[in-house]
């Protein structure tokens, strides 16, 4: 069990962030010339030029004229689409899952390696913003962060400290999911209890004209129960993993009963539930696994499903995940290709790496895509975006260059071509 | 030789008792002398098919005569008017009594090894068997060994411990399913199953009958053909396999288990080949059910068996009545455990059926012999009563 | 559940297989299907456009620009469909069994006992020598593997049994589709699988096999090399007796030293690959290296004996522990390599990546710089070559069978779809 | 106290309560989602049926022939002769017999393997309406067969299994689950099956854990109620002068829902249903009934014809099967085992069950005469024998097996619909054909205890569901 408290940390990392992120870069002003610029939301600029100032976009048009003091950027044979957005991923350090079930109080934080290989490939497929999560298989998984996947210390890397806690009521090995949900309902009534009681202390100190002494980081109760208070107050959502579709039925109502702002992580088998997931306008992730095979009940014959189609037929909006362990959906960039192989526009495809996952973290307001005040987090490619033998050339990140495929190492030593000339 | 030295004094033994236990029974035969079963509804299973008002003439334990309407000859006469007799049950497959004693763990092939050893007359599942109407029952050795042993079909007595063997001989018992898989000990896969029956196959034919230097006489048997494997097998690949080996050797064989026979129904019929299937449980998904249904549809000889005590002994009947639900007619799914598996364990011409000149091996019912609600008012095993409604 | 009352010979699972397979359009009531297709690659690189394709009874019978057509065929448009021969998986891991289909699990049996994986019941542990193995028989058509395979584009597989053993028996070429794996069967006794490296020495230390009552012999490489040239030397060792007298297993062997038969040989790392080599010389076989993750440290020595490569994964995650990986470092790029120095190659899956992935493996390597035209011949044509069945399959040509692929843009590209899959002159759609 | 203490409820225990009292209602509109019902036009008009032999389980015994009037997926009236309203809808079943729609008494429906293997432990607020797979295919096949109501059981091997609930199984086909009673059960496990094989020391440690679990609760309600006399004490305080020396308010006790149901187990509102097997268990369990005053219901205790005495003066119903015999469950791999072809034997199985086997076997020397029940008057109710789901299909034919074993066909027929919907405590709208109550009927081709008899229709809330 590694350090185990919250807040503390969250402290010193804002800290970290004020004294150790870069100083502001001031006016220096860059102006970048692209053939083509998917904004997701405003459609696609030819020839679009786009100014950054401060690592933010601060005008993006066609064709103008660049100011004076700008230090101009020519990519003018090249395509720009947004940074790419993964709303969940498991890894990023090296065990996804506690042994305990109960771990609301871990963080990802703590464990974060941002030198690790997952996140290099991240930003080598073009990926900007992560959300990094505990794994599926803890009941209370513990907290996860958004961060850019750029930087080597993690106060330079966060963007969103507590991104949501993360939950499974999927069951363990030998725990169905009916005993999951008796125990995250005690654990919230007892969460919530501790609440009241911390509340009534509070009040009941200021009756007294006496010095409010808050509880301290170290009491067992606070380890316990703060960072689920936080949930249920509503600090953050709940990321809750739902393999079968019966599950997004129950983590619906759970939600419901506690009042939780929950983002569903689906399993491939959840596939069933896209009506109720339209109708009550869930915010959903699908499982890396696009296609699904499962077995007809009749005639035991097997038949083949595309997840994601059967969530566009009912006009569900999802963000995609990526697992870089499988071929099949190694990048998010493979897995909206696989959309488009499915039928789906790629509009819709690209949304659904850039914008989508941005609302579901509530981060549409800075990132996922390109627009006048957002961050400048954007890819360059070489070929129009779902062009597979297209390459990802340069990631930038708060206007700053991140990703150099010139420059890249890792990749050299992946592909290598001086073996066997 | 030595061995055979070995075996004098106990073959003497077993004689001796042989002889008089024979003795015994006959003495009790004699005692029933004709006996009259009065006016029921009786399914034949045989030609004669279902005889509305009828009555049987039973003579030294066989059926003398079947008698429709009303003028009987002198006799002891048992009045069964308004029930429904049916033909003595025959279990194809069964472990009854003998569950653990039917598996010898030292070795993989153990084809020497003859059923009836581990039969326990006083065992409490004879009376449970004898008390749903399996009056006949072919004994087999478990499925855990490649070649199990060979299985001995007799008649189903509590009275006395005389058994009354219809063959001594009945099948050699070779298992093909998942319990054959052990990780322990070869063969650990289906293949490794079948090349390893090959080799033995082989190793007999060399040398047959040499029991001083092969002592695997089942096997020997099986290859000069005067044993018929039963194969047990279930799964597509099993039953794949089970065909494929009995083509590989010009065989004739019967294949117990069977829960997806039904995607070899073609050659099952080809070949000619007979299907034991294990009991179609009440918690089966339909298409168990299908399977049994769609065999027997496509002509493949099927019967049910009961495995017991794997099974229940209801077993037979709740089959039967969920292949009628399938959609065959009631005396047709009564075949499947009275006359076909009689005619598959080769023992026809003297139960499975109420003809002239069979054994009197039937139940009464107080209903239709399907209908689970009907209760099993008599049973009778070679004309003497073997259960009673208590 | 109206559907379910459909008569229950329909709902039956082998005939509802069956059926399932002929399903198709109305053309195949006569058993000519005329296809005209904006683009056509017949497999050994040559690229037709605007083609007309004929198949006649399961061969195909006219590849072409043009060609008269008998009254009344319709002809089948996919303007912008792209035709590729079907592809073959060189080495394919799959369970090879519908599992838990007969009931629910017994709630008594410890819960993972009872789903057995079947890679490894392919694995007779009897002895370390088993040439005469093969799987055939202990395939079940309707697993779901077979039915994920012409899904995703495979039309023939090659099956062999697992790699435990140092000779684990012949492998078997399949169609990816048939109602009994005898109807399935392209070629039997195509190669002799070999494994080198840990592998049979792995299990000997008890993993699975209960070390009391049942222990295996080697320990090491060594002792899998030993029990490797064993088999060889004794069968030499008895001389020019004739054929008749010997038993299954040295009639295989032989055949494999008359190079008959050719030996795969599944080896790893560089010294594996060195052993092998070693024994090709003393022996005299003919041998195709498998998974050879090494294989590029002797492209040279590969080249000029002309050993075939069946190489896969392409794509290994990077930073994961990989248990199979033997090797410690591995070229993504190997496919590249091989085809520069103009070595036959061909892709394969494993136990970590499903067999339906076989085309995602194939674009990665494009990725990573391989040509197009090599990849899609890896996946067909070479493959067919490697397995010794190009007589039947591999490339589009008359009198060849009727393995077609239907895409609707360029096969190579993970956003086309396949549309239509053609096994044997039948129309199958891969998408329901 | 119960209800003293849910006023003062935490707010978000309240909204739980609503919610959770709403909670088969939002079932319903989940599966109205999930699922578009048919026109429910058929449940609005009148349906009569006429003709009929039907055994209405109730108070008008056995109407032959007799008749239907269903209103809005009610029956409106059951009698001899009735006149037909105006633009109803007429249904001849001469020569057929009606019966109420068969109530499961427990079952594994719903259930995902896993649920159905490891229910919860240590929680006894685990509830089965949580673990629900609502896209379960296996539910039309036992409707079809004339299952409408089946109470889900928690089945596992942990000795607190949780509480179940009874449920009306889909007028559609999929889905359209209506919850008639949650909270219907609580689970305890005397005695796995494993156990039988095992010494008997393993099952008295289950029955000291299952008496800890009481204890403790009984432990947590004196605390409680000595809180609340402070808090009454306190409140006093506050109103009158502060003159007296100050009165610290009294601290909360923890709440603990395992712990409230308990305590509403042992105020009988909520029936314990103990399985037990061998006669010790049996008695085990009705000692913990007379301890804490439990509502005991036992399930399967197939040694009952030992214990028939003790089960005489202890007034608890029976959930039973003609067909159950656990000795089945020592041979490896259970019964299923050798048709589900997937068992392994194991050598412990051997070691054990030699003797388990062999004649002296309890339930095997006791002959078991089921018109006993009846003749010492503990209600009856038939459960499948096993956990599979689809089980539940063929209750009517237990009810067969019973009938052979002696018992008259009337009684029987109860054991599958009226005294099940008693023992569940929904008698009030299922179980027996009665005015008021729902029209769920099950309309036979010949009697219905004569198992070669077919389903013919079978209407749940007056919507035909199952026809051949």
């Amino acid at each position: 069990m590694k350090r185990s408290f919250g807040l503390p940390h969250f402290i010193t990392y804002v800290l970290a962030l004020a004294v150790l992120s870069p100083p502001p870069l001031g006016s220096q002003i860059k102006a970048i010339k692209a053939k083509k610029i998917y904004t997701v939301t405003q459609g696609v600029i030819e020839k679009g030029i786009l100014l950054i100032e401060n690592g933010k976009i601060s005008e993006l048009g066609p064709e103008g004229e660049i100011p004076w003091n700008a230090e101009v950027i020519d990519y003018s044979q090249k395509i720009i689409v947004p940074g790419l957005i993964e709303a969940h991923a498991a890894r990023g350090y090296d065990i996804p899952n506690e042994t305990n079930p109960l771990t609301p109080f871990v963080t990802v934080m703590d464990s974060l390696d941002l030198s690790h290989d997952a996140i290099k490939s991240a930003l080598r497929s073009g990926v900007t913003t992560m959300n990094i999560m505990p794994g599926n298989e803890t009941i209370l998984g513990g907290r996860g962060a958004v961060i850019k996947t750029f930087g080597l210390i993690i106060g330079d890397a966060l963007m969103v400290p507590d991104s949501g806690m993360k939950i499974s009521i999927a069951g363990t090995a030998t725990q169905s999911r009916i005993g999951v949900m008796a125990q995250l309902r005690r654990y919230f009534d007892e969460t919530k209890e501790y609440l009241e009681k911390k509340e009534k202390k509070t009040t009941a100190d200021k009756k007294e004209e006496m010095v409010s002494t808050p509880m301290s980081f170290r009491s067992p109760e606070y380890v316990k129960y703060e960072s689920v208070g936080d949930l249920l107050k509503g600090r953050y959502g709940a990321f809750i993993y739902c393999p079968t579709a019966s599950d997004v039925v129950e983590a619906q109502k759970l939600s419901e009963v506690y009042g939780l702002k929950t983002v569903y992580v689906l399993g491939p088998e959840a596939y069933k539930a896209a009506e109720f997931a339209a109708q009550k306008k869930l915010k959903v992730i699908l499982d890396p696994e696009l296609i699904y095979f499962e077995k007809d009940p009749v005639t035991e014959e097997p038949k083949k499903v595309d997840v994601a189609t059967a969530f566009r037929a009912k006009g569900v909006d999802f963000a995609l995940q990526s697992d870089p362990d499988k071929v099949q959906a190694r990048t998010l960039f493979y897995q909206a290709m696989k959309l488009i192989s499915c039928g789906i526009s790629p509009e819709i495809a690209l949304k659904s790496i850039t914008f989508v996952p941005a609302q579901i973290l509530g981060l549409d307001g800075q990132v996922g895509s390109l627009e006048k005040g957002k961050l400048a987090n954007f890819v360059v490619l070489d070929k129009e975006p779902f062009d597979f033998s297209g390459k990802v050339e340069f990631v930038f990140i708060e206007g700053k260059l991140a990703y150099d495929r010139t420059k890249d190492e890792d990749l050299k030593d992946l592909a290598n071509d001086k073996i066997g000339q | 030789m030595k061995m055979s030295s070995r075996k004098e004094p106990i073959l003497l033994i077993f004689f001796l008792f042989f002889f008089l236990m024979t003795a015994l029974s006959w003495g009790s035969e004699e005692k029933s002398g004709s006996l009259i079963i009065k006016g029921a509804k009786i399914y034949t299973s045989g030609p004669r098919g279902v005889l509305a008002e009828a009555s049987l003439l039973i003579e030294g334990g066989k059926i003398k005569k079947i008698i429709e309407g009303s003028d009987l000859p002198a006799g002891t006469v048992v009045d069964f008017s308004g029930k429904c007799i049916a033909p003595g049950l025959v279990d194809a497959h069964t472990y009854i009594s003998g569950y653990y004693r039917l598996l010898e763990n030292s070795r993989v092939v153990t084809s020497d090894l003859e059923a009836f050893a581990a039969y326990d007359p006083a065992s409490p599942e004879v009376r449970t068997a004898l008390a749903q109407g399996i009056t006949t029952v072919n004994l087999s050795p478990r499925n855990e060994n490649l070649v199990g042993g060979i299985t001995s079909i007799f008649k189903l007595r509590t009275d006395s411990l005389w058994l009354p063997l219809l063959k001594k001989e009945g099948f050699l018992k070779v298992s093909l399913c998942k319990e054959m898989e052990r990780e322990d000990r070869p063969p650990t896969s289906l293949m490794g199953a079948e090349e390893m029956l090959n080799e033995w196959m082989q190793k007999a034919e060399r040398n047959e009958g040499r029991t001083d230097i092969f002592s695997e006489n089942g096997i020997v048997k099986l290859a000069k053909g005067e044993l018929q494997p039963l194969i047990a097998a279930s799964n597509y690949e099993e039953i794949n396999t089970a065909l494929k080996w009995l083509n590989d050797w010009k065989k004739r064989g019967v294949i117990v288990g069977g829960e997806e026979a039904s995607s070899f129904s073609d050659e099952l019929k080809k070949n000619d080949v007979a299907v034991l299937l294990s009991p179609l449980l009440l918690s089966a998904p339909e298409r168990v059910f299908q399977n049994a249904a769609s065999l027997f549809r496509k002509g493949v000889r099927i019967a049910f068996v009961s495995d017991m005590p794997e099974g229940e002994a209801s077993g037979l009947r709740t089959s039967a009545l969920l292949l009628f639900h399938q959609g065959i007619s009631q005396d047709e799914a009564l075949k499947t455990i009275t006359l076909y598996p009689a005619q598959i364990l080769g023992v026809a011409d003297s139960v499975g059926s109420l003809e002239e000149g069979k054994d009197a091996d039937f139940i009464v019912f107080s209903g239709e012999p399907l209908d689970l609600g009907a209760k099993v008012v008599a049973v009778y095993s070679n004309g003497r009563l073997v259960h009673k409604q208590n | 559940m109206i559907k379910k009352k459909s008569g229950p010979l329909s709902k039956m699972i082998s005939v509802g297989f069956t059926i399932f397979c002929f399903l198709g359009p109305a053309v195949l009531a006569d058993d000519l299907t005329a296809l005209r297709v904006g683009t056509l690659h017949r497999g050994n690189g040559e690229v037709l456009k605007n083609a007309l394709v004929l198949i006649r009874s399961g061969k195909v019978e006219f590849v072409g620009i043009d060609s008269p057509l008998p009254k009344g065929t319709n002809v089948l448009e996919f303007k912008e469909g792209v035709v590729t021969p079907g592809f073959i998986a060189a080495n394919a891991y799959l369970s090879v069994s519908a599992e838990t289909k007969i009931i629910e699990m017994d709630l008594r049996e410890d819960y993972t006992s009872t789903k057995r994986d079947k890679l490894l019941a392919l694995n007779e542990g009897r002895s370390e020598v088993t040439p005469e193995l093969n799987a055939l028989y202990s395939i079940d058509p309707r697993s779901e593997d077979f039915a994920k395979a012409w899904r995703s584009g495979v039309t023939c597989l090659y099956v062999a049994p697992g790699n435990l053993n140092v000779f684990n028996g012949t492998g078997t070429v399949l169609k990816a589709i048939g109602r009994t794996p005898q109807d399935m069967v392209v070629k039997k006794m195509v190669h002799l699988k070999v494994t080198f490296g840990h592998e049979p020495a792995y299990l000997s230390r008890g993993a699975g096999f209960d070390p009391r009552l049942y222990t295996r012999r080697p320990q090491n490489r060594m002792g899998v090399d030993f029990i490797f040239r064993n088999a060889f030397v004794k069968l030499q060792n008895k001389g020019p007796i004739p054929d008749s007298a010997l038993d299954a297993q040295e009639l295989i062997l032989r055949k494999v030293l008359r190079s008959e038969i050719p030996l795969r040989i599944r080896a790893r790392s560089y010294i594996d690959i060195k052993a092998a080599l070693r024994a090709m010389d003393e022996f005299g076989f003919k041998w195709i290296l498998e998974e050879g993750v090494d294989a590029y440290r002797y492209l040279d020595e590969l080249k000029s004996r002309n050993i075939p490569v069946i190489y896969g994964p392409v794509y290994r995650p990077e930073g994961r522990f990989d248990f199979n990986a033997e090797s410690d470092y591995y070229k993504a790029q190997t496919p590249l390599l091989l085809a520069k120095k103009g070595i036959l190659f061909a892709f394969q899956n494993d136990n970590k990546s499903p067999i339906s992935s076989l085309r995602d493996e194939a674009i990665f390597a494009v990725q990573l710089g391989l040509d197009k035209v090599t990849a899609l011949k890896a996946l067909t044509s070479y493959a067919a070559r490697i397995l010794g069945v190009e007589d039947r399959l591999g490339t589009i040509e008359k009198g060849k069978d009727g393995d077609l692929l239907i895409f609707n843009g360029d096969p190579l590209d993970p956003s086309s779809r396949l549309e239509k899959v053609i096994i044997g002159g039948k129309m199958l759609d891969p998408n329901r | 106290m119960n209800s003293g203490q849910k006023t003062e409820r935490t707010g978000g225990q309240m909204k739980k309560v609503i919610v959770i009292s709403l909670r088969s209602l939002s079932l319903w509109i989940v599966f109205s989602l999930l699922l578009p019902l048919k026109p429910c036009s058929a449940a609005q008009e009148y349906i009569l049926l006429k003709n009929a032999k039907i055994y209405t389980m109730g108070s008008n015994g056995i109407l032959e022939p007799g008749m239907i009037l269903i209103k809005a997926g009610k029956i409106e009236n059951v009698g001899k002769n009735i006149d037909p309203p105006p633009g109803a809808q007429v249904l001849d079943l001469t020569g057929k017999t009606v019966i109420p729609g068969i109530v499961s008494a427990s079952s594994s429906l719903f259930l995902s393997e896993k649920d159905r293997a490891f229910a919860g432990d240590e929680n006894p607020d685990a509830d089965i309406l949580e673990g629900m797979n609502y896209f379960d295919e296996s539910v039309p096949d036992i409707v079809r067969q004339g299952v409408t109501t089946v109470y889900i059981s928690p089945v596992s091997f942990r000795t607190i299994g949780g509480l179940g609930a009874v449920v009306k199984l889909p007028a559609q086909e999929r889905g359209g689950v209506e919850v008639l009673k949650e909270k219907a059960g609580l689970r305890l496990k005397l005695e796995s099956m494993e156990n039988n094989k095992t010494s008997s020391l393993l099952r008295l440690t289950q029955y000291q854990r299952i008496r800890d679990f009481f204890l403790q609760a009984q432990e947590y309600r004196k605390e409680w109620q000595k809180y609340e006399k402070k808090q009454s004490e306190y409140q006093e305080f506050q109103k009158d002068g502060s003159d007296k020396p100050k009165l610290k308010e009294p601290e909360k006790p923890q709440r603990d829902e395992g712990k409230e149901i308990l305590l509403q187990a042992m105020d009988k509102k909520i029936p314990v249903r103990i399985e037990a097997h061998r006669a010790d268990s049996i008695l085990n369990a009705l000692r913990l009934g007379e301890e804490f005053g439990l509502r005991i219901v036992l399930e399967k205790c197939e040694d009952w014809p030992k214990v028939l005495p003790q089960l005489k003066v202890a007034s608890v119903s029976l959930l039973s099967n003609p067909v159950l015999d656990y000795r089945k469950s020592l041979l490896p791999g259970g019964a299923k085992g050798y048709a589900a072809g997937l068992l392994k034997a194991k050598d412990e199985d051997f070691f054990y069950s030699g003797k388990e086997l062999s004649g002296d076997s309890p339930s095997t020397k006791s002959t078991k005469n089921w018109s006993d029940l009846g003749a010492v008057k503990i209600p009856l109710a038939l459960i499948p024998p096993d956990n599979y789901p689809l089980s539940a299909r063929y209750m009517r034919y237990y009810a067969c097996v019973l009938v052979a074993q002696g018992v008259p066909e009337i009684e029987a027929l109860k054991a599958v619909t009226s005294t099940p919907a008693e023992i569940l405590g929904v008698s009030g709208r299922v179980g027996s054909l009665e005015e008021g109550k729902d029209a769920d009927l099950v309309v036979l081709t010949g009697e219905p205890l004569n198992s070669l008899s077919k389903v013919e229709i079978v209407f749940v809330n007056g919507m035909k569901v199952g026809e051949r």
